[in-house]
């Protein structure tokens, strides 16, 4: 297999009202790589992502397809999912699920009705096609929202926390659906997810944020104990003592409460 | 039957058709005023178009329309939420409006008559208009509907497609200012206003999907209009607050049928 | 009966001072139906269904035209019936006042108005030439006649410094000789600044006006400032008759010069 | 200075406090056009009073105070955007209104008039009116302001606190049409449904936290009231609408300091 | 320690509709007792806590402290947390952080600036006092969420998934948090988690929903594998099969995307 960049960030930086939410980040993607993108909360992540689509203004240069934004045609826009960590599109549409994947479908390739049928078997969606988005649970709207960005047949995946609120099961079968599409298809995933552990199983590359690129390698290296605390801020390994150890809010917990029992 | 009245029917038919289709989407975005103000800040146009001596329907079309382009631009701009924005630009509009007229010698012209269309005068001048607006109206809206659906459902997908967010949602303020500004010329404000949220509100109590509301909005909205016609015909009340009553006993009973 | 009835010059006006000239003018000879019934105001006007029914029926419709019939505009195209300006011969005038439609209050205009009305009669009925002449001969002199004697009882009136609300008496006030130091217009696009409004208080103050007159349809409670400040009276004059207490012209001019005389004596 | 411009500097200052101070809510609940709904509306009432011969001003404050809950009511009731609720309301009531005119014989009262008060035209008993307003408005506001903004954020929370959100939410709409109505008496609807909309805009453009939302509003709508009324007597200027501009222009700057 | 039943529905029925969301479910939890809300994606679990909460409408009796739901005083009320799975109050209003936290603290009980101030340990929200709640990230505002609902000093939690988006070492601290609390205070929480095998080690009971109830009782029973199948609906087991295995979505993938390579 050829190694061919699919995604190329160079100094990306991003600010919030005047303060750095993301600082010089650069780093590369390979075809068929699968990327997991790992930080506390607050790293950043989110940003990234966002940053990489072009939703948010940002510095720096990030080229897609080896592309810049500006010279990607529709065709390859269409190659590009995106799971938001959030959806924040309005609910409030009176949008059955299958006119949502309508909608968000691809205005050319192959025939809408059996694509919908047919992907929204992964994830179990087909029962959901005619309930309104608006009376989906969360994790019925987490699994359209994956179903959807299948349906376009991405060559690139950014999925952010995508299977937060799925059942295990359902995490099982998309995780399962994702590795083989980028075995078989040279998909290429970037994935931010909290689940450090079970992730490095699949991942080939680790990028660890918290406002720098605090890591980009090898998931083994990264998960070494020693690694850890560099990688998710100096307050990490005094952050559990505090808690309910050395004073602070237990203790508070403890002295007000005593009065009522 | 009398043409006046055959002329009525077609402009409620036409008017009502255009406005609940539209409407749809002018309620799901939350804009509901956005008729208020765009035909409020015509009037704006009216008077510039008084004090320069040029054909005030033009100065009307031409201020309406900035004025719905604009509630795009700011919203874009400030982030606030559309109907903010709406509530901000028509009482600005409005003081401009009414600052020059002050400026106008002698005896002013009453602006407001401008938003006093009733439906009873439609001409046939009027009927051509109105075709000749809806052809191309639903022409546009015909080819640009899904992407007007996704930008209103998810304009982060819309963004990433690359489809160009902002000129789609100009293009699609100005249609709606379009359709806005030349049913108040024939219809009148208050009906207009009622037209564009009434119907679709009513389709949204019962449609189980997005084609249902479209579907019932445009029914609700062609079939209020015809029997508000009839009933001012038959009970000799005025012909717009007599559509207005209709569409909204129909509203009230949609109520009673709400799915969710 | 029917057969008469049938035989009728079918005629409309669109505001109630006319359907007084129809009347006095066509007597027997004509059926008059009138759009703006009295109450209404001519400028806020729409139509209804019946109003249509009406004018289909109709061969004449006498408009004062110069803004006053909006509501007439886009429905005049498509009806079978003549529309007959009847302020035709004072567009002059009109335009001496900046567009002001308010003619027929002042009586000599309104003859002048009325004789284009019997114009037309006569040429839609030729055969009752003579009896439309006749009754516009009637018509005029009565009517100039109460006016002169009316124009007589302000004329002495020490004060005859009035101010308006709404600018409808312009025309009046030239015949009567009231002199109207100022018109208010509180109409949501003539809203006046403060130099304005300081300046009628002033005008108030400086001519010892007693009364502010308004229109019986349009909110009093604007200008209660003003009332407030300077103590004036606020009277409606009535610019176009109720049908119940003024039903004929003489009657509007009647009551709108006691109205002003009693304030005023 | 002239009385008049004294009260009208007055009744400018205490409508613009009020408008700007419960604004805040009208703007955070997209309710922008609620002053709009809640005046036309009262239109109606006037008509009934006619009709009924009893006082205008009870009839409007009636039919206004009636629509401000109704718009609460049917929200609930529907689970439509408080703006379509409002957009449904303001034909409905104005076609009513213009209905029930038609049946009053006699002098016809010129609906639209009872809106266009003018800030000048403020009279000592309106300055008594709006502080008699103000103060037990003030005083429930200042009880229930935690409630009213629990609500907004999180009527979950609310709920399960056991609040009865539904008749806090009537209090809040009955407060809120009151001011509205009284507001629009002194000062018209125009310049009421600026003061309600363009000051809380502002703030939220500039603010950093919910308590400088209300600082600022507070302040951007009193001062402007003070500059449009300085502008208006300087520059010779209809005085309503110069206020409007001044508050407009404060928004377009507060664009160039937006925070986000 | 005194058996008190803190929580108690017997059967409920709820509809969305015309069909059941919730069919008949009845079971209760003592004081002091972890119990945990299992069941696949559209189980009725949210609908369960919010039923519980009287935030939507239903058929059955739910008791709180024993009492009925009009029975409960303020300070009962006040008593009860809820984490929901997903904030649908509005976030668009200016409101910092620590004004969020201000207008949801119960109006009487302690100094509110300390028990923000302290109570933000937990979580290490401290640092977001002065953000706009708009402007979190996803497992900042979840950390704001949970702190909020500790503030209260509840006796009785509902979360809803509360930890999702939290980072690993956000969740060990509330878990431990909670934890403590339970054991010292006898703190009553239910807590949705699809996170079925850690949550086991914590909970004192399980309790399996799939519109109906499917299990109730000691969660290490609950998870036999035998159990599983029955507990997470028929179709669970062929399911996995269903995906890339038989047909489906990756053979169909396979057949159309293959003439881009
Ligand atoms: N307002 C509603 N109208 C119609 N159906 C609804 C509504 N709310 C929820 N439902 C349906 O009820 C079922 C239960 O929903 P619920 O949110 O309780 O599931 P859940 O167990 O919390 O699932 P998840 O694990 O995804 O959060 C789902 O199938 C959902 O689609
Ligand atoms: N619109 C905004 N304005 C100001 N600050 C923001 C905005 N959006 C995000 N932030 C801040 O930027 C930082 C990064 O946010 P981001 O959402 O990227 O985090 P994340 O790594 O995705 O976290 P999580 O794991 O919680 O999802 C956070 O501290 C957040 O508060
Ligand atoms: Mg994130
Ligand atoms: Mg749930
Ligand atoms: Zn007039």
């Amino acid at each position: 297999m050829m190694e061919n960049t699919i995604l190329e960030v160079q100094n990306l930086n991003v600010k919030f009202n005047d303060s750095f939410a993301l600082r010089d980040i650069s780093f590369k993607v390979d075809e068929g790589q699968f990327a997991v993108i790992l930080g506390p909360n607050g790293a950043g992540k989110t940003t990234l992502l966002k940053a990489i689509l072009g939703l948010i203004p940002y510095e720096g240069t990030v080229k897609i397809f080896q592309k810049r934004r500006e010279e990607l045609t529709k065709e390859d826009r269409f190659k590009i999912a995106y799971v938001p960590q959030r959806f924040e599109g309005t609910k409030s549409l009176p949008l059955t699920v299958y006119e949502f994947l309508e909608i968000s479908f691809p205005p050319y390739g192959r025939n809408l009705k059996d694509s919908i049928s047919e992907f929204a078997t992964v994830g179990d969606v087909n029962r959901l096609l005619s309930k309104k988005i608006s009376s989906l649970s969360g994790g019925e709207l987490q699994r359209v929202l994956i179903v959807r960005a299948l349906l376009s047949k991405p060559k690139l995946m950014l999925f952010d926390e995508p299977f937060s609120g799925v059942d295990k099961i359902g995490e099982r079968a998309f995780y399962e659906f994702l590795k083989y599409t980028k075995e078989t298809y040279n998909v290429t995933i970037l994935l931010v997810s909290h689940d450090v552990y079970n992730i490095t199983k699949m991942a080939d590359v680790a990028i660890c944020i918290n406002k720098r690129l605090v890591c980009f390698g090898n998931p083994e290296d990264v998960f070494l104990e020693e690694n850890f605390a560099g990688i998710f801020g100096e307050d990490v390994s005094t952050y559990k003592h505090k808690i309910c150890k050395e004073g602070g809010p237990c203790e508070f917990y403890k002295d007000h409460e005593s009065n009522n029992h | 039957m009398n043409p006046i009245i055959i002329r009525s029917l077609i402009a409620g038919v036409l008017t009502s058709f255009l406005c609940a289709l539209i409407g749809v989407f002018v309620v799901l975005r939350k804009m509901s005023f956005f008729a208020h103000a765009v035909s409020h800040a015509s009037l704006a146009g009216v008077a510039l178009a008084y004090l320069t001596n040029t054909n005030p329907f033009v100065g009307a079309i031409g201020v309406g329309l900035l004025t719905g382009v604009g509630v795009s631009y700011f919203v874009e701009k400030s982030q606030l939420f559309s109907d903010t924005i709406i509530g901000i630009l028509l009482p600005f509009s409005m003081s401009i409006g009414l600052i020059l007229v002050s400026f106008v010698k002698g005896y002013k012209p009453d602006l407001m008559s401008y938003l006093f269309g009733d439906i009873l005068s439609t001409s046939k001048f009027d009927i051509y208009l109105i075709i000749a607006i809806s052809i191309p109206v639903i022409i546009i809206t015909a080819i640009l509907m899904k992407r007007f659906i996704l930008i209103s459902v998810d304009i982060d997908l819309a963004k990433i497609r690359g489809y160009n967010v902002i000129l789609i949602d100009y293009i699609f303020m100005a249609i709606l200012s379009l359709i806005v500004l030349i049913s108040t010329k024939i219809v009148g404000i208050i009906l207009v206003s009622a037209l564009v949220v009434i119907p679709p509100a009513t389709a949204l109590n019962i449609s189980r999907n997005m084609r249902e509301t479209f579907i019932y909005s445009v029914i609700f909205g062609i079939a209020g209009s015809i029997l508000g016609i009839g009933a001012s015909y038959i009970l000799n009340l005025p012909t717009g607050p007599a559509i207005i009553f209709v569409i909204s006993v129909i509203f009230l009973l949609s109520l009673l049928f709400k799915k969710s | 009966r029917s057969k008469t009835e049938s035989s009728k010059l079918k005629v409309a006006v669109t505001i109630y001072p006319f359907y007084d000239a129809v009347k006095s003018i066509g007597g027997d000879l004509v059926d008059v139906f009138v759009i703006v019934l009295p109450g209404s105001s001519p400028h806020t006007y729409v139509l209804t269904p019946q109003d249509l029914q009406n004018l289909e029926n109709v061969s004449v419709i006498f408009e004062n035209n110069f803004g006053l019939e909006e509501f007439l505009k886009s429905v005049i195209s498509s009806l079978t019936a003549r529309v007959v300006n009847v302020s035709e011969p004072l567009k002059n005038v009109v335009e001496l006042h900046n567009g002001n439609p308010h003619l027929w209050l002042n009586p000599e205009y309104f003859v002048i108005q009325s004789e284009v009305i019997k114009n037309t009669l006569v040429e839609l009925d030729p055969i009752h030439k003579d009896v439309y002449e006749k009754n516009y001969e009637n018509y005029k002199k009565a009517i100039l006649n109460k006016a002169a004697e009316l124009r007589q009882k302000l004329v002495n009136l020490p004060n005859r410094n009035v101010i308006t609300f709404h600018d409808a008496f312009p025309y009046f006030a030239e015949y009567f000789g009231i002199n109207i130091l100022a018109s208010i217009e509180p109409d949501p696009n003539k809203l006046p600044t403060p130099k304005q409004i300081i300046e009628i208080e002033n005008l108030i103050k400086k001519y010892n006006v007693k009364v502010v007159f308004k229109e019986p349809q349009l909110s009093s409670d604007i200008y209660k400032s003003i009332v407030e400040d300077t103590h004036v009276k606020v009277l409606s004059l009535d610019p176009l008759g109720d049908g119940v207490k003024i039903k004929t012209y003489t009657d509007l001019i009647e009551y709108n010069v006691n109205t002003i005389y009693d304030a005023l004596k």
